[in-house]
């Protein structure tokens, strides 16, 4: 394939080169601006040259992403951009690829296509929008909204149980999960960063305020005052802490986790610990499993592992059987293996 | 004409083929059958010299000899094999009994390596059964021996051909009762012959298969193709003609199927292959790596179309290249998988919501899908288009004598990416064929966006704007339409202006063709025209059509070009369908033409 | 025509009406508009005496006078609603400012309860906006204090309205830019201008309305209806009249999530909805409720109806009474969601592999979607199959007056389920109708399996056999033909021979029927014809298109049904296009008529 | 709505009762017999009068299921299933429905319908058919297929990692999960009767040997001669043992599971204990993730509890609001809130 390549910039890029033409429609106050700002904040750390890059996204709000990147960009059906960048990416291995999606567009129609994607550990980085509605068509419940919420298609209240974003994922086999929120530009700055590098398929939750119809949806969990007691900062490695003054901790009760007051004899040596990188899925399922009000909200890289990548094995496939028979020659493909002479 | 070879061990198994043909005869055909036995009768089983075999040809239309080659081989072991593989045509079917092609086995048939993995058999269409061990299974429950059970293995052979060639079991049965004393044994074989039948059904095997007449070929090198297998190397030979390298996504579906497998195989020519978790994945996996720059194609079967549609429509608005290969089997719905239809013309025209057209192309022989591939990637890469092509599950299986074209003479596909940022819009056309600038992401400087809203018709950018919406689709269908003046004009077969004109499409090219060829040398007023590209039609379509007095139009559906070309032309086409899930037969366009032509 | 009412509080606040005027007029419309200021210029704001307003009326063709009703009134607050609902016509928009709904606001404006909540805003298509919220939220970045920058809210509300009806921002904001002295406050409003019109893009709100012509309306008594609540109501009405429970499974998509929405409100006439995980879900569960004996009825909007593709096949081939509502938006793929078009009737004609027949019905106005779902079920019932119903993004979002039909009048749907075991098939037909015995699990003796594969025309069982394939495909076919039997004959409004016929579907009805009323009292020779029924045709549409010169079709696509009307009988239509997302204006007819009147 | 119902039949109904008249047209040695023998078996058991009992399944090999039980069936569209049976159970509530489905139908096509499906705790019976392999289509692989599988479609190897169904099943919520295998007639009928009286979905995943295309993949798991080394056959409220000669036993370290030789200092104590209805979901993740070759594979029931089910939730807002509203009229309704007189 003649792709026109350019060697690396060499006048660094910066937030600005990421800003494209396009006017931003959200509405004022949607929490998807600041989620754009912070991804075009870190872009230019990230030394790809923009034109190698490409967001990929289905519909919703959250999926007009794309239009606001200075990149390559594809905004396509509904539900179906995991399979649409798993296309992109294994036609093109060098290019890097973002997906942006909402949680009716990722988990309602689209929950095939991701389960499969992040099945196959395809290497592109996830942005899940989840505001726990459905925002472009107006107000309906989505698969992440509370059961027995009231919306426009549920006046007297959802009936099904809320998907966990984090469950789902790892339950797939997700080699990087995490999560992050939409006013935390420093927590959004860092995951965003680390799932750029990570190999593989990096699934991000950011919660989103939808300021219009599902406003104050986490308020409860990331409100200034009372946020450092409802979300659990995760670090590899430390103790399972939180609270503004870091006075209660996560312990392990059997295989129950419970919260306890650090103090009093309980000490951080009792607290479970962090282990981003452990193989075995446990503790990334009991931290996927901790909610609000029994839990703090953990935030940060829940799991990252490595594991084999869909489309380096086809490659590899490719390679070896280029090394095996050599480069295929059509006249010999065309003519088979019996010819004949008429 | 169809013909089966069952080479048999024991003169004792030798029943079951009399069997078939007397069901043939049964459902109204003519059977010639050559019982043909070994000379050393007790020749120890599994060797060559122990090989006895039964031919069996049967036709639905008058029989003047035995076929010269067999279109089915059913090979009980490796010597069978051996002794008989030179009879099966190429392109045949040839059932193997996976269960004894042991090492042992190959010896005793003097096979110094396995046939089945040095490639020798890959011009036939293998399926391996494990008849041994499924007989087995199914006689479990008479408690019969190992050895008797085992015998029982030719009646699966022949449940799974009564199948192939759609015949009843009844008879066969009330034989088998009659013939055989022990009730156990009678009650195995009957046993084994239904778990045959039942196999064939079950894992989606084939139904009849098409035999298309063998004009006088043009001189040249020869080799035998199936449909599937000239769709695969359409697709390997657009890739090496374009440069772009192909990337097939696609969900397994009967009788489409076997494209994904084969090109799984060509790996060295840098074809990658995704199995999608769904037809819709595969689609949108195809389109978005067009948007990538590679060669994008997915296949599929009619409900996979179906499922596909949302996401060609995305390629009409987007503009990317994307071929979409659809094998029609029986519908609607699941209806009959391994059966052969035409009813997804209209679907392919317009099973999409809004105005979305899009190219149609349909093949009519099994090596001229690799033509139509060829084609179907040129028009998409010149007018940045999807294309449909339409095969049908009768091709995809039956072969036929290809001559084996020049790589060289292979049109040249190269595409031109855009690279130039001065001024660059991604829907900047180019002025005769309508098709917009390709710029592939790594392109310094032409970063854009890509969506399914409307977009301005100049910058690409959404737009809700109407009259911009209304010059939108204006311009789609216009491009569409302009593909006509780039298509060769239609050559009539017999004289251009005449009593009676036979317009046909896809696989009834085959029959209608033999018909006509009768037909006209028996000097009946009558001409033939065959469509292979649907939409746009051929320029000279409608001067043709106004050439004749009636025209007739053989459908494996209730008319659906029928209705087109009343549409677009006001003719009173007169259409002729048949809805059997095979072909029609020669005799049936023959007496159809002649009762048009009589009445006249 | 097209009016809109925006109070004002302040004086000050005036110029964007004007502005609103002038856009209009640079946009080729003749404008009329009437401020109106309150006597007491400074009432304190959101009080009754503190409100304002202007009357902006706009048309396309000429006016007369300004409309007796608004279509369109912004209530910024109360007060402001209170003052002015009484000249908004019943269905028009009302858009409310949320944020000044508060006890205090609703008291200074005198109200007792929230009008918001007492149901007597049921009537109009009310929407609901955050406005002050998001003004100051859109003007953040000019550092304004809180007092200025909710003053920008009017620019906000203008930049919705300029959305609704298509209008561009950029004079306006030229203007605000002008007339602003302090930089940050023409900022402010500029921004405030462009967040509004953002707004309703991004959630999707609707474009143009639809004005349907008042005719002379026969006595009795009336209401005001939508599209969208005739369509949901003529569920309810067919629940009542047939005695099943109705099972409305969807999955949003504009225009068509209203009718969800609508639905979900009436539990207490036992609906059941399903706020389905896609469109494949949403029509899957219609069937199986089908299959269980519920009232099954499944709606969207063009790409779902793409993905309900596959689904509506297995109802044709199991045939199972579900009625799928297709609330047309404009297209391809994503196209314009909030605009309407008549894109999707080729789709819902053909848009499924196989010979999948489904009659198909398309509503004319707001009110008869009422009728039109009623007779939809009457057939699936009547006749076992699968039935769609054409609506569009006009029809769905516009209202007029409608007669309050007597629930008596009605037709029975009371279905026949069959319950004796004697001789029982579920393929079994009734030899009119060709419909097929409907059993329900439940009903002792008559367990049975269905399912998509191909069936034997007697027992309903699978079937591979090639005859009685063609048999079922031709059984399918012929069902849907003979519901021409049980049709009313078409009228022709006007004589019923004449020069030129102008047939006309779906919501194109108003302004040809506009048209045609003027022209034929103005002699000219001109028919009306319009089609309710597409698939199929009335019986004797081929009469009546025989009795005329010429044929006219004007339609929102590209000629769909000129191009059934053609093929079908094979007529010389004349398709009349229009694809901007918005009905043809009345003069547009009258000058295409005229045209052809005069050129013969 | 007209449905004849008929008192429970006062003959009791026989094995023989379920078997319809259709020709069982599976491959012989299929592992579908048996679990249609054993489906049949426990039917009567049930006390469900057959006329009430519907079975509906997609399509593959599995989904073939419904046309050999003499009860009202369904035999849908290729993944679809689930959504048809939502429909179904939503519309008629006294029915008892069963649905089948495999590893290609459930879990790639029909992926989404199934998990939304357990999200919405609908009141069914599910019976995954997972041979690690498509079966109707003739061998390609499917998403429970080993990495690396040579098949139809992957003469070099599949590319992409197996689902998991169990921790699929779990992460959408679902209620009750089991597994079970095709040649162990007393453990599926016992599993099958769990899952009949389960309110809620009940999700059974079976091991089922496809003898033509996948033949003895679980073979190494369950044949007769390592069964019992490879098999951990749950029981609730016992310790995790196994082995021949019950010698052997799974102890927690941490978060982390490992196989332990009892006796020499290990006892029955040190082990974990199964505890099925164990509200937290922890333990039912452990157990879901115990694969071949590192564990014995769990059979039995991994996890059931209580929760709410989506159609009663809708019953119930219909019955609410009837008491509230009254019957609806439908003269009322048609006039609205605001008439006039022309
Ligand atoms: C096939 C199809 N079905 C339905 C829709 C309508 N639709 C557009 S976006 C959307 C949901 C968006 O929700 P989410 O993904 O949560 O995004 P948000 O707007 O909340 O960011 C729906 C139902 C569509 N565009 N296409
Ligand atoms: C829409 C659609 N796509 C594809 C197919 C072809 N198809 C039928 S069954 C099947 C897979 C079956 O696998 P599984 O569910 O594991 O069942 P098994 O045959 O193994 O029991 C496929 C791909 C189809 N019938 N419909
Ligand atoms: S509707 Fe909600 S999610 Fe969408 S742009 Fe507005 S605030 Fe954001
Ligand atoms: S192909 Fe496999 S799964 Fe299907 S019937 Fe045969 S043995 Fe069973
Ligand atoms: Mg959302
Ligand atoms: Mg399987």
């Amino acid at each position: 394939m003649n792709i026109p390549v350019k060697p690396l910039s060499s006048v660094p890029l910066t937030k600005a080169d990421f800003v494209s033409d396009q006017t931003v429609r959200w509405c004022p106050g949607c929490g998807d601006y600041s989620i754009l700002a912070n991804v075009q904040k870190i872009m230019p750390e990230l030394n790809i040259p923009k034109e190698n890059i490409v967001f990929v996204s289905g519909i919703g709000c959250s999926s007009r992403f794309p239009y606001y990147m200075d990149t390559y960009g594809l905004h396509t059906l509904h539900g179906r951009a995991p399979a649409f960048a798993t296309g992109l990416k294994v036609a093109r291995p060098d290019l890097n690829v973002w997906l942006v999606t909402g949680d009716g567009d990722g988990l309602s129609i689209g929950g095939n296509q991701l389960l499969h994607m992040l099945r196959r550990n395809l290497d592109v980085n996830v942005l899940l929008f989840n505001n726990r509605i459905y925002g472009l068509t107006k107000g309906q419940y989505s698969p992440t909204s509370e059961q027995g919420k009231v919306t426009k298609s549920t006046p007297f209240g959802s009936p099904d149980m809320p998907l966990n974003p984090m469950l789902f994922a790892l339950s797939a086999g997700a080699t990087f999960i995490a999560r992050t929120f939409d006013v935390d530009a420093k927590g959004m700055q860092e995951i965003f960063k680390e799932a750029a590098k990570h190999k593989g398929t990096s699934f991000v939750e950011i919660y989103q305020n939808c300021n219009i119809f599902n406003d104050g949806t986490f308020a409860p969990i990331y409100e200034r005052s009372v946020r450092e007691e409802r979300i659990l900062r995760l670090k590899h490695g430390e103790p399972f802490i939180f609270g503004k003054n870091r006075n209660k901790g996560i312990r392990l009760n059997g295989l129950k986790p419970e919260v306890v007051e650090l103090g009093n004899g309980t000490n951080e040596n009792d607290l479970l610990k962090h282990d981003q990188y452990s193989k075995d899925s446990t503790l990334a399922n009991l931290l996927s499993s901790f909610d609000f009000p029994a839990f703090p909200v953990p935030m940060g890289v829940l799991r990252q592992v490595r594991n084999s990548i869909y489309g380096e094995i086809i490659e590899q496939q490719i390679k070896t059987q280029l090394e095996e028979k050599g480069e295929g020659k059509l006249t010999d493909l065309l003519r088979g293996t019996h010819v004949w002479t008429n | 004409m169809s013909s089966v070879k069952a080479p048999l061990q024991k003169k004792s198994e030798l029943p079951h083929g009399t069997r078939f043909s007397s069901t043939s005869v049964l459902a109204g055909n003519d059977v010639i059958s050559f019982p043909d036995y070994p000379a050393e009768i007790r020749a120890p089983a599994g060797t060559l010299e122990g090989v006895s075999s039964f031919d069996l040809s049967f036709s639905s239309s008058e029989i003047y000899t035995t076929a010269d080659y067999l279109e089915v081989l059913v090979a009980m072991n490796p010597a069978a094999l051996k002794a008989n593989i030179k009879d099966l045509e190429k392109g045949g079917i040839l059932i193997l009994n996976s269960d004894s092609f042991a090492e042992n086995d190959l010896r005793k048939a003097k096979y110094k390596e396995n046939p089945l993995e040095t490639g020798e058999l890959n011009e036939y269409r293998v399926v391996q059964i494990p008849i041994t061990k499924l007989t087995l299974k199914a006689v479990e429950e008479t408690g019969l021996s190992h050895r008797d059970g085992a015998r029982c293995k030719n009646f699966f052979a022949l449940g799974v051909v009564k199948w192939l060639f759609v015949r009843p079991l009844e008879q066969t049965q009330d034989w088998i009762e009659e013939k055989f004393k022990r009730p156990e044994i009678a009650k195995a074989n009957s046993l084994a012959l239904q778990a045959g039948y039942n196999y064939a059904i079950t894992v989606e095997l084939f139904h009849a298969r098409y035999h298309v007449p063998a004009a006088v070929l043009p001189s040249g090198e020869y080799r035998q193709i199936t449909g599937s297998q000239a769709l695969a190397l359409g697709c390997v030979a657009a890739s090496c003609r374009s440069g772009l390298s192909l990337l097939y996504a696609s969900y397994p579906i009967t009788p489409a199927s076997d494209i994904l497998h084969e090109l799984a195989q060509y790996k060295n020519f840098g074809v990658k292959t995704i199995q999608a978790e769904d037809e819709i994945a595969a689609i949108s996996s195809s389109i978005g790596s067009a948007f990538g720059g590679a060669l994008a194609v997915t296949g599929t079967s009619g409900p996979g179309l179906d499922l596909k549609s949302e996401a060609i429509g995305y390629a009409v608005m987007t503009e990317l290249p994307v071929v979409v290969l659809n094998v029609q089997r029986g519908g609607p719905s699941t209806g009959l998988p391994t059966k052969a239809e035409q009813t997804d013309l209209l679907a392919a025209m317009y099973g999409r919501h809004g105005e979305a057209p899009v190219p149609v192309l349909a093949a009519s022989t099994p090596g001229d899908c690799f033509y139509m591939v060829l084609e179907a990637f040129r028009l998409a890469l010149k007018y940045m288009t999807p294309v449909i092509v339409l095969s049908d599950g009768g091709l995809a299986n039956a072969s036929e004598p290809w001559k084996i074209p020049d790589e060289n003479q292979l049109p040249d596909l190269t595409p031109s990416f855009h690279t130039d940022p001065e001024n660059f819009s991604p829907y900047q056309r180019n002025q005769q064929t309508l098709a917009r600038n390709w710029a592939i992401p790594g392109t310094p400087g032409l970063e854009h966006r890509l969506g399914g809203l409307e977009k301005d018709s100049i910058t690409g950018e959404i737009s809700y704007e109407p009259e911009n919406h209304e010059r939108m689709v204006l311009l789609r269908d216009e491009k569409i339409k302009r593909i006509k003046n780039d298509l060769p004009p239609l050559e009539v077969i017999g004289p251009g202006k005449n009593k009676l004109l036979v317009v046909s499409w896809g696989s009834v090219y085959g029959s209608v063709f033999s018909a006509i060829e009768e037909l006209q040398a028996e000097r009946y007023p009558v001409s033939m025209l065959h469509l292979r590209h649907l939409n746009p039609f051929q320029q000279n379509l409608a001067k043709i059509l106004n050439n004749f007095d009636k025209i007739l139009v053989p459908e494996m559906n209730l008319g659906q070009l029928s209705r087109l070309l009343r549409a677009e032309f006001l003719v009173d086409t007169i259409s002729f369908s048949k809805l059997q899930g095979r072909p029609f037969l020669i005799s049936e366009i023959r007496s159809k033409v002649l009762e048009l032509l009589g009445s006249k």
